[in-house]
Parts: structure tokens; C-alpha cells; sequence
């Protein structure tokens, strides 16, 4: 394959970190401090996509920054699996820094400095993990993003923050250090090299059954950041972070970088073809199907409206996972796409959700009916993030799940696409009541006088209508990620 | 100018005697003569080093006489590695050190900087030198400058925490120094390469055992290893700041230097793996020296002493990591030496900025500290990181060769308690940052209260610029590593 | 007997060096009275020197210093000087620096025992592990 | 605590013994200890260094490097004894004697200073009369003492003793001044500033030495390159030593006395033994 | 034949020893102490280490000696073992 050596990858990753000094130093003035994000964040969005063509032609760009030791340096690789991850990540986050100036303004939160600063640091991980070419890389920019969203969650700086931000920390890092560090280590002594390859980095015989059993569990289980289960429960605690954290790194970032480093490891590290050989797909598959379907019951219990959105996200990352572990072309193509197609759809449920509180401080969906006549922008949006999330179309969530479900007739898993099926229905179960209440049902202070349009301020406004029009174009047009996961996936 | 060996230890120790008399005269000219005298030491080790990459081993006689006769100065590329780390950090503690000096030792500042280069002399001496005996007489230097200082920060309880120093230490100078004897005996010299050469026809004689024994047993209770580690504590969390700043990072990375030094040049990799059977036990040892170090670190309430303990627990990474046999493991104790160092001194930087500003430093007076001192704090969480072992951070890839070498040699024991440990600092410095970070809780939500910030009151400017140097250059280091593998400690191991 | 005779003439220096050695120790780690422990690391340290000295020790041979020279200046050591005749001096010199060391070592610890007794009043350990924990 | 003791000596000698095993005989001229090296300096050493005394050649030349740090040993140890006692602060409580009569003075604050002359004299807590006998039998052997402490480190080229040991007789001769008649005789006749400028001076004395030949183009502790510097080029490094040795006697004295004073006065420079 | 001479003195150089840290009273042990120094000395002595002899002489039994009464001086006499 064609590799083209360029800096571009690495300033992609260090727009983000650069502009942190600048936002410290200008920390009394907001409006400056806001333009710079935003003017980073454009510049990284620009460099993410002045890359596109070229993978697009199948080419890969290459830059290797430190060699530490003999198959594992700090190096950038992007291909077509990290491009989407970056196009989604870098645009959300143009999306949010618009979306979080009019949330924490309209809060008056404290802080706001530093919530940015670590915000864009948090960015530059992710896209670090996307464009990563070996493991010690990805590796390195998970921990990195683990540690960089700590001060994010914990925002409050209250009791309740602390709590969350202890066993947030306590499960990432722990499975992180204590699962997939070992894990890396291992792979490494038998192997010499942690680079991702389409073919795998174990050559025939060196891994048994077992080991790769072993191993396999330790990195689903270690990156605890896509939250199968039992190692989820770090997620709903999170939700105690201010809403565009929740939105964007807990729809979209942090969360993304554990389903990425998932599909990186079946399909960069085992290789498909080994997993395949032993049959370790279906297991994977079971773990997330348990996931799946349990998170979806939990989802329906929940009263506070980002709890559920929270359960709900558990549930369509194993999705993903579920999606790679089939281990046939539509699979994998369901899966990875999903990555996209649930970002744009979940993160504007989020934004929804924050926009209600700011507009009315309302967090619970018991005291949201009625709520869809004030606020008819916010729940429209509402209702088109629900479909893509349940997978109906017109909205991109329809096209993954179709595969998805291709992809298991396609290995003969029947019992499995059932898992599927029975779980949109439940995802229609918790969503479907909460845009039916919030338009026909009756609040509870309103009398019977016109409805006055209440919605939040623009700021708020805007993004969470733009993703949601994002959503539905990509039912239409899909054809952008799909050509890049075939690449990425060597497919073609 | 072939003397810069001579230079790195000598001017440190002509800087002593004129600070030493400086003291008498004009107390105010001591501190610059150190700044000068280290300052030279500094880039004579960087010239050395620089030579010693180049052109490879440097042999410098002392007196002129050849080396079985007389004192011999080799200083291949670890030692000039070693040399350049101890310097650098003494000079860079002896800058950040001005101001705290004034606040704890104000009356005898002179005499503080004549103990301090006195005992920078005998680090560097202890490294640089090729000759058994010397090496001790230089671990006695370093000894007794360090009783001093402990008896002289805490008025307290320092002087019986010192008083207990010295008896261990002793012991353990003792210990080292009846191996030496016991070599000499058999082998008749005291230069480490003769005795290296004559050894090997020694094979099976139980006189090498012993020696060999006693050495290391020395050298353990010099460095605390685990069961031999209970002066530490005391003696590091009681000196004064400006001098705990070095003696934590160096001392005892100095000493596992001379561990490692006695194993590979004089004993050899040979006799130790494949004539002795004890490789199995020590790296349990050291297993068990992570563990327990990791447990009593968190039993501690005051910072200075948890961080003493975090000392002993890394002290097992590198004895694990030299006796793992096999050159993954060496690799990941020699990169450790210079990691751990450098993270030691951040993290004991940091702390000395909190505590010229608290004054103590337990953990219930750290409330709100990111608020007061964030650049501080910055340096104390970039530092931490590399404890854990968090990449890019250089305490990463040192834990990452180790545990190599660990996997390499089946010890998944090693590699297990390795894995425990990072476990176990991430809770205990997460334990910390709550503290700074959370307390005073806030009302409510904290919402409404957009602009108090809460009144900044940093440590001098000077501590602060080398702090925040020496926090970056756990990354720079961290990045760099792979190129310190290849080209000092891979081309020394072969 | 006849066996055994010249084995301890040939030993007993080093096995009555490991009884002061083990003496010493005992001292240093049993005691209880810190001057004691001090006592005990000076036997220590004497042990050790007397390891040294026994090691450098020849039959038949004299001190150290050669005597044809003496007086004479550098004309007079015509005759061939032969090292059988003279003790080893290397293990005297390390232990000069030895006896500099522990003298050196000794007047700081009785330095810092004074210390610990003005704080404390006491030099028992026991009685200082009392005073310790009532704080 | 006994019992751990006890097994760990045990222990230690086991091993120790363990290793005597295969010692060679004590007094073996063959053994490696009396072959591999100390032949070389037995040998060499006269024609090479000019000095007889085969222990001050190795000592000061051969292995001159550690005499060196065993120098700085020494003075460290003065210095950590300074700064671990000496204290500044006067003390509260005086004594003094009324010489004519005889009555002893307790002042309790020190604010109210007795002029010491021909009236009063300072006088310890634990003060007896001083003895006429010591005092004059001491006045007499001092200077001896001294002399031969002198003697001593001159002399350590051709026969036993050198610079450490002259400068401990040297030392103790100081010490005896303050044992006979009291500390603060010897206070008062070598200030505390000159032992400090001494201990420092001597050990300065050495490491110059030592460092001088660098410039001159050797290394480091190579007197055979000052031979253009003295009046004795043949014996110059012999002459070397003499001068290294001389710096080790001035340390060492100036470094006993303040082990000394600051011990038996607990730092204060006022009363003692 | 000097291993006569030296076993003698070595059995006294133990009892010194043995003697210097059990007995009750410091200044005692002092005086013991200076004791042992000086036969240690002599057994060097009679080894041929004359310079280490001398020097053990003037600092074991002197000087060191010296330190201990100044330190037993400002400290106290008593000991429980």
C-alpha cells in the first residue's frame, strides 16, 4: 500500500494542545478565549479533511515521531478506520465548543477556563487514538484522554462529582493498567511488534486458543471506555459532568475511543482471519448482546433524561462491538459505521437534553410533557436523534443497523439478529414515550392559554439542529464512510 | 582537556572547602561558589559523556600510576550517564534550593552548602570510580554529610531518626566493605576490571560466595530494599527540604548504579545467573519490596513520608527488573535509574514548593492547593503520572521494559506486582488530588460563583521555573526513551 | 590433634574476628542503651580492620618500611629489594582510611546522641519509644 | 529484639565462617592477597616515590585519591558536629567566682553582666578548683606533645605515622589544654572561626595540591609534574606527600578540637570538661 | 612465632569486648572501650601493621576515648543493660 510520509496527522493532534496556553492566558477575557477555540477547532477540522483525498485514493499517510523500542514507536498512521473516527470527532467538536459556549454562559458555571483547556486536550487525544498507528499509541492517547476528562467530570467540584469522579477513575484506569496494559506487554514479547495490520500481528502458531481467548477478554474488558459489561457503570455516573461534557465525550469521544480501540484490536491486532480460525467472534458477540439488551432494560427504568441517554449509549456501543465481532464484511461495515452514524444521533439527544436545562431546568423526563410545545425545535431535533438511535430511517442510524443485521444472516447467526431485533424495539420502548409526552402531553403548571415558544438560546439551538440534519443526510449519503471503512478494512 | 573525570568530582569538593570557608568570612559568597562549582561539575559530565559516546570508554588514572596500582576513574556509558543525572539534578535542586535554604537554615546557610557539595562529591565519586575500596571510603562521604542534614531539618525527631540512620548505615557500609575484603583475599586486588578478570578462575570458591553476599547485602541496606528499608522513611521525610529535594532521587539510584555495576563489571552476568541460584528469590524480594512499599505508602498520612515510601516501592522495580537475568530487565532498571530519578525530584520539587508555602505538608493541609499553587500542582500531577506510569510520561517506558523483561524470564510475579503497584500509586495520588482538588467543597452546584478565584500564592519564581523544567522533561525523557536505550544503555549491556 | 594444631594456627585470626564481628553486632541491633549501640559498632568496625590487618600479615617477613633506605637516600638500595621480606602494605593503607572513617563516624553519632539527649533526657531506647509515642 | 539479634548474628557468622573456608593460611606469603599486588608496590615503590615507608607511598601516592575523601570524611565529621551542637544562643543562668573570697555568684538573668577581670571569674556549674600540679605538669608536656606531633607528621615519609596521626596527637594536645586547665582557656586561645578556616584550609591544602597538577599539565594528584616547582626535583614526590600530609595534620587537628568543644560544651562554648 | 603472643592478646581484646557492653555504667564501658582499642593496637603491633597500630593508638584509645567521657559527660552515666 502506498504511504506518504507528512505532518499533517500530527498537527491535527496539536492544534488542540497548542491553543491551551493562549485559552489559560486569555482566561479574563471570554470572547477572546471562545474565538480561539473556535478558530482551533475549525483549523483541525480543515487538516482532518485536507487528508481525506488521499485516503480516499487508498493511500496512507505515515509519520513516525519516536521509536522507544524495536515494532513499537509513538507513530501516526491514518487510514480509513482512523479518517472517520476523525472526521466525527473533529466535527462534533467545532459542533460542541459552539454548543458549550451558550451552556456554560447560560449557566454562569465556574471555571470556564479550565473546562475548555482540558475540553481541547481531550479533543487531541481522541484524535491521537484515531490517527494511531500501533498500539503503544493508541494506548498512549487513552490514558491520556482518561486523565484529561477526570477534571471534566468532576466540573462540580461537589460530593456528588467526587464519587463520580472516583469510580469513573477507578474503572478506566484500573482497566486500562491493570487489563490491557499487561495485555499490550504480552502481545509484544510474543509478537515484536504492535503495529496494526489487516492480517493481524501473530504469525500462525504463535498464539493458542486459550491465549487468545485470554487476551481477547483482557482487551474488551480493559477498555473499559466502551462499557461492556460489568465494566459500564462508570458511564451513568459520569452524566454528574455538564451536559456538552456528556454530549461530546461521553457520546462521542471517550466512549468512541474504546469501541475504536476494540475494532482496532479484532481487526488490527488478532486479525480477522485468526478469530475467525477460532471462533472467538461469537463470544465477543455474546458478551455484547448481554450488554445490549440488559442496558436497554435499565435504560427503560430511568427517570432522569441523561441517565437514560447514558444506558442507552451502552447499549448502541455494544452495538459496535457486536457489529466487528461478527467478523463478515457487512458486519464489520455495520459496526464501524456505527461509530459515525450513532455519534451525530446520540449527540444531539445530548444537546437536546442540555438545551431543556438550560431552557427550563428540567432534568427529568416525569416532568418533561408538554414540554415539546414550548420548546418544538429542541424535540423535533429530539425526535430525529431517537431514530437514528433506534435505527429507523429516514436517519443514519437505519443504514447500520441494516447492516448489522445483514451481517448476521451473512454468518448464520440467527439467535443474534433476533438480539438485534428485539433491541430496537426496546430502544423505540424508551424513546418513543418521551417525544410522544413532551408533544401531546399535558404539563403540569401550563394552563390553557397559547403555548409560548420557550427554546433555549441559539447557541444551544443551532448545533443540535445541524446535527440532526447531519443524521438525516447521512441516511442519504452514506457513500463517504462506507468507502473509508472498506479501505480501512482492506474490503475493497 | 582530557581531566573533565577529574573535574566532575573534584570541583564540586574545591567548591565545598571554599563555601566551607566562605562560611567563616562572608556567609553570602558560599552560594555562589556552589552554584559555581556545580555548575562546573555539570559540564565537565556533559563533556564526559558526550566523549564517552564518541569515543567510548574513558579510562583516567589517578596520579598518573596504572590501574591495578593505582585509583582508576572508568567511566563507560552508563556511568556517564549516571554521573550526568546526578549533577544535573544537584545543580538543579542547589538553584531552586536558594530561597528555601534562607527560609529553613538561615543561620548556617554556609555550612548547608558545604554539606550539600560535600555530599554531591560523593555521589558523583561513587559512580565514577573503577576502584572497590574508593567506592567505599565515597559511600562514607555520602553517609555522614546525609546524618547530618537529617539531624538538622526536623529539630524534633530528627537527631534520633539520624542516630538510627546511622547505625543501619553503618552496618551496611560494613557489609559492603568485608566483601571488598573478602575479594581482596581471594583475588588480591581492588580494581574492579582486574578483579573481574581474576574472578572467573574462581568459579566455585565459597570466599566469592560470601563476598558476593556480603556486597549485595550492603549495598541493599544503602539503598532499602525492602526488609532493610525502615531508616528511609524517617531519615528522608526529616531533612530539610532543599536537601531531601536530592537525596530522595539520588542516593539511592546511586546505590542500585552500584549494585548493577558489581553485577555486571566485577561479578559478571555469568557467575550471578548461571554459577549462583538466588536470581529466583531476589526477584521475589523485590516482588514483595513493591508490594509492601505500595501498602505502607498508603497507610501514610503526611505527603513527604508517603512519597518516602513510594521510594522503597520503586527501589523494587529496579532490583527486579537487574536480576530478571536477561537484557530486557537490565535495560528497564538501567532507564529506571534515570527516570525514577528525575520523577523523584519532581514530585519532592513540588513538594517543596507546598511546603515553603504550608510550612507542613500532612494531607489535610493540601485542601485547595489547585486553586493556590497550579503550577505547582501541574509539576506535582505531570510527576505523579509518571509514577503511575501513565504515557508519554517516561515512568512508562522504564515499566514497560521491565515488565518485558519480566515476561521474558516467566517471572509474572514481577510483572504482576509491577501492574499492582501502578494500581496502587494511582490510588494514592488520586487520593491526593481529591484533596487538593475537591476541598473546601463547594456549595450547591457551583454554579453563581463564575469569578471567585481563589487568591493565588505560588512559591518563588525561581523554584517554580525549575520545577516546571524538570516536569517537562519527564516527557521529553518519557519520548526520548528509545533513543537512551540505544544509544547507552543497549550498547553498554553488549 | 596433630591436624588440627596448624589448622587453627592457620584460622584463628579470621574465626576470632567473626566472634568480635558477631559481639559487635549483637551490640548493635540487642542493646538498648544508644551509647551501647555505639560501643558495639566501634567493636564492629575494629573487627573488620583486624580481618584487614590479618589478611596483610606474612610469616617471616617485616614492617612494612623498607630499611636499607633509611638514612641512606636513593644510593643505597642497590641491593634488590624482595617482597617476601616485607608485609603487605595495601591492606594497612585501606585500613588507616578505615579507622579515619569510623573515628569520623563515631564523633557524629556521639554528637547526635548528646542531641537526642537534650531533647529527650534519656538514651534507653525503650524509655525513647515511650517518649515517641506519648506525643 | 534479643532473640532476632541473636539469630541474625548468627547468621552473619555462619556465612562469615562459611566463607573462611577457603582462606589461605593466616600468614601465607603465597597467598594472592601477598602476591598479585603488594609485590608490585613492595618493589617498585622505593624507586618510584623515594619514600621508605611503604604505607605513606601507597597512602599518599599510589592511592593518594582516598586519602583524599578520607580527608574530606574528616572534615565533614567536624562540620556535622558543628552544625548538628553549636548553638548560639547564651545561655541564661551564669556562674561566677568572687576570686578575692571565694564565694560563688548564681546570676539567673542573663541580662545582668558581672565584668569579669580582676573581681570576677566565669566559673562552670560543675567547676572544681583547679589543680596546680595538672595545670603546671600539663603546661610543660603541651609543648612536647606538640613537638612531637610535628615530628610525627614530618616524619611519616620514613617511619610510621603521618599527617592523620600527627594532627590527632596534635588534636588531642589542644584537648588536654581544655581537660587541665578549662574549655574556655582554649576558646579564648583558638577562636572558634580559626579551627573552622583550619579544618577547611587543610583539607584545601591536599585538594590544591592534588589539583595544581592538572594545569601543569598531569593528572589529577600526579606530583611528578610539579617537579619544575621545587627546589628538589629528584624527591618531588616525596616532597609531595610532605605537603599533602602537612594539609591532612592541619585538618585533622583543627577538626578534633571541634568535635571536641562542641560535644563536651553540648555547643555553646561556655563550660565543659 | 608470633601466634602465641597474638592468641593471648586476641582472647583479651575479646573480654574486652564482651566486658565494654555489658557493663553498667558508661564511663566504665569508656575506660573498657579505651581498653580494647589499646589492645587491638597492640595486636596490630605485633601483626607488623605499625602505622594502623599507631594510629589506633592515638585514636581508638585516645581521642575516641576522649569523645565518649565528653559525650557520657553531657549525657548520663546510667544504662539498664
Amino acid at each position: 500500500m502506498e504511504t506518504i510520509v507528512s505532518v499533517k496527522p500530527l498537527l491535527a493532534v496539536l492544534v488542540t494542545l497548542f491553543v491551551i496556553p493562549i485559552l489559560v492566558s486569555s482566561s479574563s477575557k471570554p470572547n477572546v478565549r471562545e474565538s480561539w477555540i473556535f478558530i482551533a477547532g475549525t483549523i483541525k477540522l480543515l487538516l482532518v479533511l485536507s487528508m481525506l483525498p488521499v485516503i480516499l485514493e487508498g493511500k496512507q499517510i505515515v509519520l513516525t515521531l519516536f521509536e522507544i523500542a524495536p515494532g513499537a514507536a509513538i507513530a501516526f498512521r491514518v487510514d480509513g478506520l482512523g479518517m472517520l473516527f476523525a472526521i466525527v470527532a473533529a466535527s462534533l467538536y467545532l459542533v460542541t465548543s459552539v454548543y458549550s459556549i451558550g451552556y456554560m454562559r447560560g449557566l454562569d458555571e465556574h471555571g470556564q477556563t479550565r473546562f475548555v483547556s482540558f475540553f481541547a486536550l481531550a479533543i487531541s487525544a481522541t484524535i491521537g487514538a484515531a490517527f494511531s498507528a500501533n498500539l503503544m499509541t493508541l494506548y498512549l492517547f487513552y490514558e491520556v484522554l482518561s486523565l484529561a476528562t477526570y477534571p471534566l467530570v468532576t466540573h462540580h467540584q461537589d460530593a456528588n462529582s467526587r464519587l463520580s469522579g472516583r469510580r469513573y477513575l477507578t474503572f478506566i484506569l484500573g482497566t486500562s493498567i491493570g487489563l490491557v496494559l499487561p495485555a499490550m506487554i504480552y502481545c509484544y514479547s510474543v509478537t515484536g511488534t504492535l503495529e496494526f495490520s489487516t492480517a493481524g500481528i501473530f504469525a500462525a502458531g504463535e498464539l493458542s486458543k486459550p491465549a487468545a481467548t485470554v487476551l481477547l477478554l483482557m482487551f474488551v474488558f480493559g477498555f473499559a471506555k466502551a462499557g461492556i459489561m460489568p465494566f459500564h457503570t462508570w458511564l451513568p455516573a459520569a452524566m454528574v459532568a455538564p451536559t456538552p461534557v456528556s454530549a461530546l465525550l461521553h457520546a462521542v469521544a471517550v466512549v468512541k475511543v474504546g469501541v475504536f480501540s476494540i475494532v482496532r484490536i479484532i481487526t488490527g491486532i488478532f486479525g480477522v482471519e485468526l478469530l475467525s480460525e477460532f471462533n472467538l467472534g461469537v463470544m465477543v458477540m455474546t458478551i455484547a448482546s448481554v450488554t445490549i439488551l440488559v442496558s436497554s432494560c435499565i435504560a427503560l427504568s430511568q427517570d432522569e433524561l441523561k441517565r437514560r441517554l447514558a444506558f442507552s449509549t451502552i447499549s448502541q456501543l455494544s452495538y459496535i462491538v457486536f457489529g466487528v465481532a461478527l467478523l463478515t464484511p457487512q458486519g464489520l461495515l455495520g459496526g464501524v459505521i456505527h461509530i459515525a452514524m450513532h455519534a451525530f444521533g446520540k449527540i444531539t439527544l445530548f444537546f437536546c437534553a442540555g438545551a431543556i436545562f438550560v431552557a427550563t431546568g428540567k432534568k427529568y423526563i416525569s416532568q418533561m410533557s408538554g414540554l415539546g410545545k414550548k420548546m418544538p425545535f429542541t424535540f423535533a431535533a429530539f425526535f430525529i436523534g431517537a431514530l437514528g438511535v433506534i435505527g429507523l430511517p429516514p436517519s443514519g442510524g437505519f443504514y447500520s443497523k441494516w447492516n448489522l443485521i445483514l451481517g448476521t444472516l451473512e454468518a448464520q447467526q440467527t439467535i443474534f439478529m433476533l438480539v438485534l431485533l428485539l433491541s430496537s424495539f426496546l430502544n423505540a420502548f424508551y424513546f418513543l414515550p418521551i417525544i410522544y409526552k413532551g408533544f401531546f402531553g399535558k404539563s403540569e403548571e401550563e394552563g390553557d392559554g397559547p403555548v409560548k415558544i420557550q427554546e433555549a438560546n441559539l447557541c444551544l439551538l443551532i448545533p443540535l439542529m445541524f446535527t440532526a440534519f447531519i443524521s438525516i443526510v447521512l441516511f442519504f449519503y452514506p457513500t463517504v464512510f462506507v468507502k473509508l471503512i472498506n479501505i480501512g478494512l482492506g474490503l475493497l | 582537556m582530557d581531566n573533565y573525570p577529574a573535574l566532575i568530582v573534584v570541583a564540586p569538593l574545591l567548591a565545598a572547602l571554599f563555601a566551607g570557608i566562605a562560611a567563616w568570612i562572608e556567609e553570602r559568597l558560599s552560594y555562589p561558589i556552589a552554584v559555581i562549582g556545580l555548575a562546573i561539575s555539570t559540564f565537565s559530565a556533559i563533556m564526559t559523556l558526550m566523549t564517552v559516546i564518541a569515543s567510548g570508554t574513558i579510562h583516567y588514572r589517578m596520579a598518573g600510576w596504572a590501574p591495578p596500582m593505582g585509583i582508576e576513574y572508568r567511566i563507560d556509558l552508563l556511568n556517564a550517564m549516571v554521573l550526568l543525572l546526578v549533577s544535573g539534578i544537584a545543580f538543579l535542586n542547589l538553584i531552586a534550593s536558594y530561597k528555601s535554604v534562607e527560609q529553613e537554615t538561615s543561620d548556617r546557610a554556609g555550612s548547608f552548602y558545604t554539606i550539600y557539595l560535600l555530599f554531591v562529591t560523593g555521589l558523583l565519586g561513587v559512580t565514577a570510580t573503577g576502584d572497590l575500596f574508593n567506592l567505599y571510603v565515597l559511600i562514607e562521604i555520602t553517609s555522614l554529610t546525609s546524618y547530618a542534614m537529617v539531624a538538622l531539618g526536623d529539630k524534633d525527631r530528627g537527631p534520633l531518626a539520624s542516630l538510627n540512620y546511622v547505625f543501619i548505615g553503618v552496618i551496611g557500609a560494613s557489609f559492603y566493605l568485608l566483601g571488598v575484603g573478602y575479594l581482596y583475599l581471594i583475588t588480591g586486588s581492588l580494581n574492579m576490571m582486574d578483579v573481574a578478570g581474576i574472578l572467573p578462575a574462581l568459579k566455585g570458591s565459597s570466599t566469592v560466595l560470601v563476598a558476593f553476599i556480603l556486597c549485595m547485602i550492603g549495598v541493599w541496606i544503602k539503598m532499602a530494599l525492602f526488609p532493610m528499608h525502615v531508616w528511609l522513611p524517617n531519615a528522608y521525610s526529616y531533612s530539610p527540604v532543599a536537601f531531601a529535594r536530592m537525596v530522595a532521587p539520588l542516593m539511592t539510584k546511586v546505590m542500585v548504579y552500584v549494585m548493577i555495576r558489581l553485577m555486571v563489571t566485577v561479578f559478571g552476568f555469568e557467575y550471578i545467573f548461571e554459577t549462583l541460584n538466588i536470581a529466583d528469590a531476589v526477584v521475589w524480594l523485590a516482588t514483595l519490596a513493591i508490594l509492601a512499599g505500595g501498602v505502607m505508602a498508603l497507610a501514610q498520612k503526611n505527603l513527604k513520608k508517603m512519597l518516602t515510601y513510594i521510594i522503597v516501592c520503586e527501589i523494587g522495580y529496579m532490583v527486579g527488573g537487574a536480576w530478571m537475568g536477561n537484557q530486557l530487565g537490565m535495560t528497564g532498571a538501567i532507564l529506571h535509574i534515570l527516570n525514577d530519578a528525575i520523577m523523584t525530584f519532581a514530585l519532592f520539587l513540588a513538594v517543596g514548593n507546598m511546603v515553603y508555602k504550608l510550612k507542613k505538608v500532612d494531607l489535610t493541609d493540601l485542601k485547595g492547593l489547585f486553586g493556590k499553587m497550579p503550577w505547582t500542582m501541574t509539576g506535582f500531577v505531570l510527576a505523579a503520572f509518571s509514577i503511575i506510569g501513565v504515557p508519554p510520561t517516561c515512568g512508562f517506558f522504564s515499566k514497560w521494559y521491565l515488565i518485558l523483561g519480566a515476561l521474558e524470564k516467566g517471572a509474572y510475579h514481577f510483572a504482576a506486582a509491577l501492574i499492582i503497584s501502578s494500581l496502587i500509586c494511582a490510588v494514592l495520588f488520586f487520593k491526593v488530588f481529591e484533596i487538593c482538588f475537591f476541598e473546601p467543597m463547594s456549595e450547591g452546584h457551583g454554579h453563581g460563583e463564575s469569578h471567585s478565584q481563589v487568591a493565588i500564592e505560588e512559591a518563588p519564581i525561581s523554584m517554580l521555573i525549575i520545577t516546571g523544567f524538570v516536569s517537562l522533561s519527564l516527557i521529553v525523557v518519557g519520548l526520548y526513551s528509545g533513543t537512551i536505550v540505544n544509544t547507552i544503555i543497549l550498547p553498554f549491556l553488549k | 590433634m596433630t591436624d588440627l594444631l596448624p589448622l587453627i594456627v592457620a584460622k584463628y585470626n579470621y574465626w576470632l574476628y567473626v566472634i568480635l564481628m558477631m559481639i559487635g553486632l549483637y551490640a548493635m541491633i540487642a542493646k538498648n542503651n544508644l551509647i551501647k549501640k555505639l560501643v558495639g559498632m566501634n567493636i564492629f568496625q575494629t573487627a573488620i580492620i583486624l580481618f584487614y590487618v590479618s589478611i596483610g600479615y606474612k610469616k617471616d617477613a617485616t614492617i612494612p618500611i623498607i630499611q636499607s633506605a633509611h638514612g641512606g637516600g636513593h644510593g643505597a638500595h642497590e641491593a634488590a629489594i624482595h617482597a617476601a621480606d616485607y608485609i603487605n602494605p595495601l591492606p594497612h593503607v585501606l585500613m588507616l582510611t578505615a579507622i579515619v572513617v569510623s573515628v569520623a563516624t563515631f564523633g557524629v553519632a556521639m554528637a547526635l546522641a548528646v542531641r537526642v539527649y537534650q531533647r529527650y533526657q534519656t538514651l534507653e531506647e525503650d524509655e525513647l519509644r515511650m517518649r515517641l509515642s506519648e506525643k | 529484639m534479643r532473640v532476632l539479634a541473636f539469630i541474625i548474628v548468627c547468621l552473619t557468622g555462619a556465612l562469615l565462617l562459611y566463607g573462611t573456608g577457603e582462606f589461605p593460611d593466616w600468614g601465607d606469603p603465597q597467598s594472592p592477597a601477598s602476591v598479585h599486588l603488594s609485590n608490585v608496590y613492595i618493589e617498585k615503590a622505593l624507586e618510584q616515590t623515594q619514600v621508605p615507608n611503604l604505607v605513606t607511598a601507597v597512602l599518599a601516592d599510589y592511592r593518594g585519591f582516598d586519602t583524599m575523601f578520607e580527608t574530606a570524611v574528616v572534615f565533614c565529621a567536624g562540620l556535622a558536629c558543628f552544625l548538628l551542637l553549636r548553638d548560639f544562643r547564651e545561655k541564661k543562668e551564669r556562674y561566677y567566682r568572687h576570686t578575692p573570697t571565694g564565694v560563688i555568684l548564681h546570676v539567673k538573668d542573663s541580662k545582668k553582666i558581672i565584668k569579669v577581670g580582676k573581681e570576677f571569674a566565669h566559673m562552670d556549674k560543675n567547676w572544681v578548683p583547679s589543680d596546680l600540679i595538672i595545670k603546671s605538669v600539663c603546661r610543660i608536656l603541651i609543648p612536647f606533645i606538640q613537638i612531637y606531633a610535628l615530628y610525627v607528621v614530618a616524619h611519616g615519609d620514613f617511619s610510621p605515622g603521618g599527617g592523620f596521626q600527627g594532627g590527632v596527637i596534635f588534636g588531642s594536645s589542644l584537648i588536654l589544654l581544655a581537660i587541665s586547665y578549662d574549655l574556655k582557656t582554649l576558646v579564648r586561645r583558638i577562636k572558634e572561626k580559626v579551627l573552622g578556616i583550619w579544618a577547611a584550609v587543610g583539607v584545601l591544602i591536599y585538594v590544591g595540591i592534588a589539583a595544581i597538577c592538572m594545569p601543569m599539565g598531569g593528572n589529577f594528584l600526579d606530583y611528578s609534574v610539579l617537579a619544575p616547582l621545587v627546589w628538589d626535583p629528584h624527591h618531588v614526590r616525596a616532597l609531595g606527600m610532605l605537603g599533602v600530609e602537612i594539609g591532612v595534620g592541619i585538618a585533622v587537628t583543627a577538626v578534633m578540637a571541634i568535635i571536641y568543644i562542641n560535644i563536651v560544651s553540648e555547643g555553646r562554648h561556655e563550660e565543659g570538661l | 612465632m608470633h601466634w602465641p603472643i597474638d592468641l593471648i592478646v586476641l582472647t583479651f581484646v575479646i573480654f574486652c569486648a564482651i566486658a565494654a557492653i555489658s557493663v553498667k555504667d558508661l564511663l566504665g564501658t569508656a575506660i573498657l572501650f579505651g581498653a580494647y582499642s589499646f589492645m587491638m593496637c597492640l595486636l596490630w603491633a605485633v601483626m607488623g601493621a605499625v602505622d594502623v597500630a599507631f594510629t589506633e593508638a592515638s585514636v581508638g584509645a585516645g581521642v575516641s576515648t576522649v569523645f565518649f567521657v565528653a559525650a557520657v559527660f553531657r549525657t548520663s552515666r546510667r544504662t539498664k543493660d
